[in-house]
């Protein structure tokens, strides 16, 4: 039970950070490694901020704030010239962006992991035999709150289709009436917003920052991505939960028997061998 | 090998400054370039001067050889000093070994290296020596049932191998052995694993990241367990980034702060003075490692044939982490392993284990 | 030749459907194409021409029903393998490799059926001399040679659509599939295109066109197949098709259309067939 | 001097790997981010081998061929069942699986990795790295060779009409399953026999060494250059072995200079500084032009 | 004032330049059609109208408002709306997304809007919820043209609707051009089959190489021997 909690929070942190990534993935076919940028950034800013001024809250407003602005600059300067020149060069660039980040980040905050023991004013939860941290129950509210309103306004609102129709042909969407690059900006701002959030969430929850903290999540979100099938964001959220849970599943009843990164594209793999099309495809259409 | 040449003696040196490994390189370059300053305060080596040579190798396994073929063909170092970890060591010490210039291991733990050939000399006690100690002090601690919760890589390997050995023969019964990669933070479940499993004490082998994350696992979930933890958590950033997590806790390790030896306390003032962050014992390992080459050179000449032959006399060496009788026929030390405990904002010495049948290699 | 009998047809369609979820693509098709034979297949907009083509051509495997190739028939709906039986096919969106040249696009089209294997297709796609004659010859009858040279993505609709039949021709097929040939090519082109197919079946190769352009291909054809809503509405010879009434009501019109279009015949055709 | 030449090695066996790499990634068009994966089991099957076996550096290389091309075929049947982005992030996990495969299984010695390789002989002498070099030589020459025929031949045509148009591809004959798959079969099996030298150059081999981050390397050597091309592969792998190396002084920028180069790169010249349409590429044309029309446009007037 | 006004229009492809100094206008509620054969730069023209294209010279008005200087889809908010050369629908959208996706709020509703168009092209309206990529060729051309017209455009910019379509759809499409013309929406469409389209237009223009080479009446065109040579002779 306290095993299956533990893979939810975790899942939930996953599913935080792979939801950018995958409404960028979705919107222009870029898998986008540079995001985990943000993810770093947000934790920095949250530990730094909340060292300097006692606010966490601040630390994490500023966090999305400057997530947002990255990844407006991002796609403004460095993506969207390039894009035609399809998925490969895109994601080797990405590569090319995180590393010159975590490079500025240790350079700016030194080697060493960073650690402001913040402190949140929130209750621990008893239920029953379970106690849940207050961090990880507020991990838990964020990003089901964020999953609600992405649902709603993907699949409830013309933005949904509008965000489809860039998707599938930025310049003819531009030609009926979509004003393309602005839909493209909103969806980097706000990914690498949630994942400065999910950051921020993250290194206070383990109260912990390193300039790789990006690593881990950078890769395995690619996996998530996949396993929900690719550019759909209830598959992604799916997905990330289910990676979550699998993890503290196999290492509470086998111990690390598989390196945890392995576990993940393990999953991967069998479940695209079964299933080639993902958990919950998006919609192709082969011509 | 390389001569000596010219007005300076080049010595060699490589460590991890970026990538994965950055914060060890910081504390291990520093610890080099004290060793260095130091000596050339005191006018050199047969009035001349030593150059440090420094390479980055960026945390990454291949950079080992090509860094040390320059350090032996371009830079013609006499002699070097590894301050990285066993996979680069290892690489590089096969070049060094083939050119016959001496390399000196600081704090690679992986008993391998100084396998290579006699010109490679490892400074700091093995994995197998620190993990059979681990076991004893244990045992000394009234544990019986350990759990071991170890990282995936040689420096775990050498550890965990080096206890579970001597741990029979100290009457342990190792419950559980759990090995994590490199960056794991989610420890809750590994930790509820040892304690159905019987566990009365959780030896840990950990670098400081995966450390961390250990100590919150294990006081989040109530768990009162014994842990002794080893050198891979001796290191600047650990005491900050721990807060008092790991209080109670035991680490075995080669620097022991509370030192009365005026070698240990000297390195300590003077690394303070030179430096705006602690010394750990990556810092102190490097110092050594150049000091003992430079004493060597000091004592034999400045040839590399010159410092080998110093390196293999070298007698009652005294340095930050302890003095050094000799180096054994298979160029490993003898040294005392330290038990420190987290007390407060502050490692303590509680122990020292010195039954040679331990800490031989 | 229509009129000839008793020849083993050269393609036999039996039966055919295709169904996509809940619509019946294609129901119960049935006609056949004798060698050297010109078909023309017509019908309304999503009636199924191209699914049809799709089916002979091996990329969709038909929901039920059959295709037969020299009387023996396709077992496994792979294009490769039907290509090998002598089937050469170009789609209703012109698909070219635009980063090879046109020269390279209809030298690909060329040698398929010889170098089916790896090591055999490993051999210089330049060297060899008959081919190489091939590929002019066959660059020259589409008109291509003045671009021959020039990345396929770059070069106009017009001459994309000519490079596709000549890169389906590339390896003597008996049978080409030729999808809306027509289309995107403007009313100056359309009397060199005709001049084209004519060429084609000249040579002995059975052509089955699709094309609204309905004068132009039923000027051209032996026989037609009209389709409508996946059913075969009729078959028949060009003048059949032109007065059936179901034909004109369904797909036709009453109206003056481009249907009344007449093609010069191409010279000599006459004598041949 | 020998540093000089220990670089130049490893720039030639890494333009080896990339120069393989482009069969799939370049001509097939197949986003393989997996090609360390390859070069690391013909590394070690080459290391276990000869330290554990005692086999002899010429006895290892068919075998480190063999196991990375059977690999190797094992992935092309697996992108024939995956749309072009799973497929991608599929090669990314093999990273990572092979990577733990290396370290869990005992076969491979585990996350120490192998040292101690013996040097390779060759008729009672042992390798020098002058040998190492003059090896590697002869090994880019093979690969090079192989890419050329491939490139050349309606096999490597259609290879490119399948990266661009499976359909069409099949529809001109191609059997588009058995290409693919050979096509990776033939790039993992050159990958893992430079794998194998690289193994003996190094003497010690880690399971890191062949991760994610060597995968990724290959791969931005080959767009840096050119993807798609053999001097864009040659000269990618050069570059970005040698910027490291030049910019040893500048120790703790050293990645930050890498990072910043291979986007303004990729930024400024998607297509590679050597590749088709670059600015390298498209000057080097316009000059032979003018060389070549020069004289003719005297003959004209004389005629 | 024109609606329209296209004056020594230069435009092109990266260093090729296509359009050289093309003028053109269109008043409202006029029909004008442009003729040309193959690769005479017609699909340029409506693609730098629309912003799809680089102006690299020349003036582009639409009354006084300066079109150049919009981005594209500020042009359709301005009721420009354009079917694209070659359909280009979106394909993983079911055909009712794709004309949600062009529908614009102030005006009449939603369904309202649908409604009207399923009028149109039935064929539309039974495949609603049929992903756009797996229609056959005429139905993507229909629902292209749907696209366009269910924003009500003021201008109506085309590029070959004809291409594919079945003879009597093309037919029906050209009176439904009129239709829409008669009650007030302004047509530029650029269009091979010369027969029909200078049956029903307005004025017409002749496109050669990048310039415009004839201009007038659409009925005086259909009767000028230049244009019947070229354009007439097999539709
Ligand atoms: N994958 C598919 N899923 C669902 N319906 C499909 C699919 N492919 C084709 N259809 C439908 O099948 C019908 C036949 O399509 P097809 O492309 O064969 O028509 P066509 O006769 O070639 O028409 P056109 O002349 O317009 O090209 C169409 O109504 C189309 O919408
Ligand atoms: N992507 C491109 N790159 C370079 N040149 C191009 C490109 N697209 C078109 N062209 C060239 O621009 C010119 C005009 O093309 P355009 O498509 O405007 O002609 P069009 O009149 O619409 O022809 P069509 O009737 O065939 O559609 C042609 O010469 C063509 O070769
Ligand atoms: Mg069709
Ligand atoms: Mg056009």
């Amino acid at each position: 039970m306290e095993t299956t909690v533990d893979g939810l929070v975790i899942g939930s942190l996953y599913a935080l950070v792979a939801l950018g990534p995958c409404l960028v993935y979705g919107l222009l076919r870029v898998l986008d490694i540079a995001n985990a940028a943000a993810l770093t950034l947000g934790g920095y800013l949250v530990l730094v901020l909340a060292e300097r001024s006692g606010s966490p809250l601040l630390g994490v407003l500023v966090g999305m704030a400057a997530g947002a602005v990255l990844g407006w600059v991002v796609q403004r300067w460095i993506y969207l010239p390039i894009l035609d020149r399809g998925p490969i060069v895109t994601l080797v660039t990405g590569i090319g962006l995180y590393i010159v980040a975590t490079e500025l980040f240790r350079l700016l905050f030194g080697p060493s992991q960073r650690s402001a023991h913040v402190d949140l004013p929130l209750p621990d939860l008893h239920l029953g035999s379970v106690r849940l941290e207050g961090i990880d129950l507020l991990v838990l509210l964020v990003t089901f709150g964020v999953i609600g309103i992405t649902w709603y306004v993907l699949t409830r609102t013309r933005s949904g289709v509008l965000w489809q129709a860039v998707a599938q042909d930025r310049h003819v969407a531009g030609a009926v009436g979509v004003n393309s690059p602005r839909v493209i900006a909103a969806v980097f701002a706000v990914g690498y917003a949630l994942s400065a959030l999910a950051g921020a969430l993250l290194s206070v929850k383990y109260d912990a920052v390193y300039p790789t903290l990006g690593d881990i999540p950078a890769y395995k979100m690619l996996a998530i991505i996949i396993l929900g099938g690719l550019g759909s964001p209830l598959g992604t959220i799916v997905a990330a939960l289910l990676i979550g849970l699998v993890e503290s599943w196999v290492v509470a009843s086998f111990g690390f028997a598989l390196p945890r990164d392995a576990i993940a594209f393990v999953a991967l793999i069998l479940m695209l061998l079964i299933r080639p099309q993902g958990l919950i495809p998006s919609r192709v259409v082969k011509v | 090998g390389g001569g000596s040449g010219g007005d300076t003696v080049k010595v060699g040196f490589f460590a991890p400054e970026t990538g994965f490994g950055s914060a060890d390189g910081r504390s291990a370059l520093a610890g080099a370039r004290l060793a260095v300053e130091q000596v050339n305060a005191d006018g050199g080596i047969d009035g001349k001067l030593v150059e440090l040579v420094t390479y980055d190798d960026a945390s990454d396994p291949k950079q080992g050889a090509v860094i040390a073929t320059k350090l032996v063909t371009q830079d013609r170092v006499v002699a070097a000093v590894s301050g990285s970890y066993s996979p680069q060591t290892l690489a590089g010490a096969t070049i060094f070994q083939r050119n016959k210039v001496p390399l000196v291991s600081a704090y690679a733990v992986n008993p391998g290296i100084p396998e290579t050939g006699d010109f490679i000399f490892q400074q700091d006690f093995n994995g197998e020596v620190q993990g059979r100690a681990g076991a004893v002090q244990f045992a000394q601690d009234g544990v019986r049932k350990p759990a071991i919760i170890a990282i995936d890589n040689d420096f775990g390997n050498a550890l965990v191998d080096g206890f579970q050995a001597q741990a029979k023969k100290s009457g342990l019964d190792v419950v559980s052995v759990d090995k994590n990669e490199f960056g794991e933070k989610d420890f809750d479940a590994i930790i509820r694993r040892a304690v159905d499993a019987g566990a009365d004490g959780i030896y840990l082998v950990q670098y400081v990241a995966e450390g961390t994350q250990f100590f919150r696992a294990l006081r989040k979930g109530g768990t009162d367990l014994p842990v002794l933890s080893t050198e891979g958590i001796d290191s600047a950033g650990f005491l900050d980034s721990i807060g008092g997590l790991a209080e109670g806790a035991k680490i075995t390790t080669n620097l022991n702060r509370d030192s009365t030896a005026p070698a240990t306390k000297a390195f300590l003032d003077a690394f303070a003075k030179a430096n705006d962050f602690p010394a750990d014992m990556v810092a102190a390992s490097s110092y050594d490692a150049v000091t003992m080459v430079l004493d060597a050179a000091k004592a034999s000449g400045t040839g590399s044939a010159d410092i080998q032959q110093g390196l293999r006399d070298l007698k009652d060496h005294e340095g930050a982490t302890g003095t050094v009788a000799t180096f054994t026929d298979g160029r490993q030390v003898v040294k005392p392993v330290q038990v420190l405990q987290f007390r407060g904002p502050k490692l303590v010495a509680v122990g020292e284990i010195t039954d040679p049948s331990v800490i031989t290699p | 030749m229509s009129t000839e009998g008793k020849v083993t047809p050269l393609v036999e369609v039996r039966g055919i459907g295709v169904r996509f979820g809940g619509l019946q693509a294609l129901d119960d098709v049935s006609f056949d194409v004798r060698p050297g034979e010109f078909v023309s297949v017509i019908g309304p907009n999503g009636a199924g021409k191209s699914t049809l083509f799709n089916v002979i051509s091996g990329v969709q495997r038909p929901t039920s029903g059959s295709v037969l190739i020299d009387g023996r028939p396709i077992r496994r709906y792979r294009p490769d393998l039907v290509h090998a039986r002598g089937v050469g096919r170009t789609f209703q969106v012109a698909r070219p490799v635009g980063s090879l040249t046109v020269r390279d696009n209809v030298l690909l089209g060329a040698g398929g059926r010889r170098l089916h294997g790896v090591l055999s297709s490993l051999r210089p796609r330049g060297r060899d001399k008959t081919l190489q004659h091939r590929v002019d010859d066959l660059l020259e009858l589409a008109g291509l040679t003045a671009v021959a040279h020039r990345p396929a993505a770059e070069i106009s609709p017009g001459d994309l659509r000519r490079m596709e039949i000549a890169r389906a021709l590339g390896d003597e097929p008996r049978l080409v599939l030729l999808d809306e040939p027509a289309a995107g090519v403007g009313s100056d082109g359309l009397t060199p295109l005709a001049e084209l197919l004519g060429r084609i079946s000249d040579r002995g190769v059975a052509v089955l066109l699709v094309e609204h352009y309905v004068g132009l291909a039923l000027s051209l054809s032996d026989r037609a197949v009209v389709l409508n809503r996946g059913r075969l509405l009729a078959l028949g010879e060009p003048d059949e098709i032109r007065a059936n009434q179901a034909v004109i009501d369904a797909y036709l019109g009453t109206k003056r259309s481009r249907g009344t279009v007449v093609v010069p015949p191409a010279t000599g055709t006459e004598e041949e067939r | 001097m020998t540093y000089a030449i220990v670089v130049a090695v490893t720039a030639i066996l890494m333009a080896s790997v990339v120069v393989s790499l482009n069969l799939t990634a370049g001509y097939a068009g197949q986003p393989n981010l997996a090609q360390s994966a390859f070069f690391g089991l013909g590394a070690y099957f080459a290391a276990v081998l000869s330290v554990q076996h005692g086999l002899s550096f010429w006895a290892v290389l068919p075998v480190s061929a063999l196991v990375s091309g059977l690999a190797g075929a094992v992935l092309g049947a697996i992108s024939l069942r995956l749309r072009e982005d799973f497929f991608a992030i599929t090669t990314v996990g093999l990273n990572f699986v092979v990577v733990a495969l290396f370290k869990s299984i005992d076969f491979f010695g585990g996350a120490t990795g192998i040292y101690g390789l013996p040097l390779p002989t060759l008729g009672g002498t042992s390798f020098t790295n002058d040998h190492f070099l003059v090896l590697s030589a002869l090994l880019l020459g093979l690969v090079v060779l192989v890419s050329k025929v491939v490139r050349d031949s309606w096999y490597g045509g259609m290879l490119m009409a399948i990266r661009e148009d499976e359909l069409v591809a099949s529809s001109l004959g191609a059997p588009v399953a058995l290409f693919k798959a050979s096509a990776f079969a033939l790039s993992s099996l050159l990958a893992g026999v430079v794998g194998a030298v690289y193994a003996f150059f190094i003497s010690s081999i880690t399971p890191e060494t062949f991760g994610f981050n060597q995968s990724v390397l290959l791969l931005s050597m080959l767009i840096i250059g050119g993807m798609g091309t053999i001097r864009g592969a040659i000269v990618g792998a050069v570059l970005l072995t040698l910027i490291p190396e030049m910019f040893r002084f500048a120790s703790d920028y050293r990645s930050l200079v890498y990072g910043v180069f291979l986007v303004l790169v990729l930024r400024f010249q998607p297509q590679g500084l050597v590749g088709e349409d670059s600015w390298l590429a498209r000057g080097a044309a316009r000059l032979l032009r003018r060389s070549r029309s020069a004289p003719a446009a005297v003959t004209e007037v004389s005629a | 004032m024109s609606l329209l006004t296209i004056e020594s229009l230069r435009a092109g492809y990266g260093r090729s330049t296509v359009l050289h100094d093309v003028s053109l206008r269109v008043e409202p509620g006029e029909f004008v059609v442009v003729l040309g054969s193959n690769g005479a730069g017609k699909s340029t023209l409506m693609q730098a109208v629309m912003g799809l294209r680089p102006v690299t010279g020349g003036r582009l008005l639409l009354r006084d408002l300066d079109l150049a200087a919009q981005p594209v889809h500020a042009r359709v908010r301005h009721r420009i709306a354009y079917v694209p050369e070659g359909r280009r629908v979106f394909p993983a959208l079911t055909v009712e997304e794709n004309l949600i996706s062009a529908w614009r709020p102030p005006g009449r509703g939603q369904a309202a809007c649908l409604d009207a168009q399923y009028d149109l092209f039935e064929r539309l309206r039974e495949r609603r919820s049929q992903l756009a990529g797996t229609l056959s060729g005429g139905e993507q051309q229909m629902l292209a043209l749907a696209r366009a017209l269910i924003s009500e455009p003021e201008l109506l910019v085309a590029d070959e609707i004809s291409l594919g379509l079945a003879p009597m759809v093309v037919e029906e499409l050209f009176e439904v051009f009129a239709r829409l013309n008669r009650a007030g929406t302004a047509i530029l469409l650029a269009e091979q089959s010369a027969v029909l389209a200078l049956e029903f237009a307005t004025t017409a223009y002749v496109m050669e190489t990048g310039q415009i080479t004839l201009s007038g009446a659409a009925a005086d065109l259909a009767n000028d021997p230049r244009v019947a040579d070229a354009y007439l002779r097999m539709s």
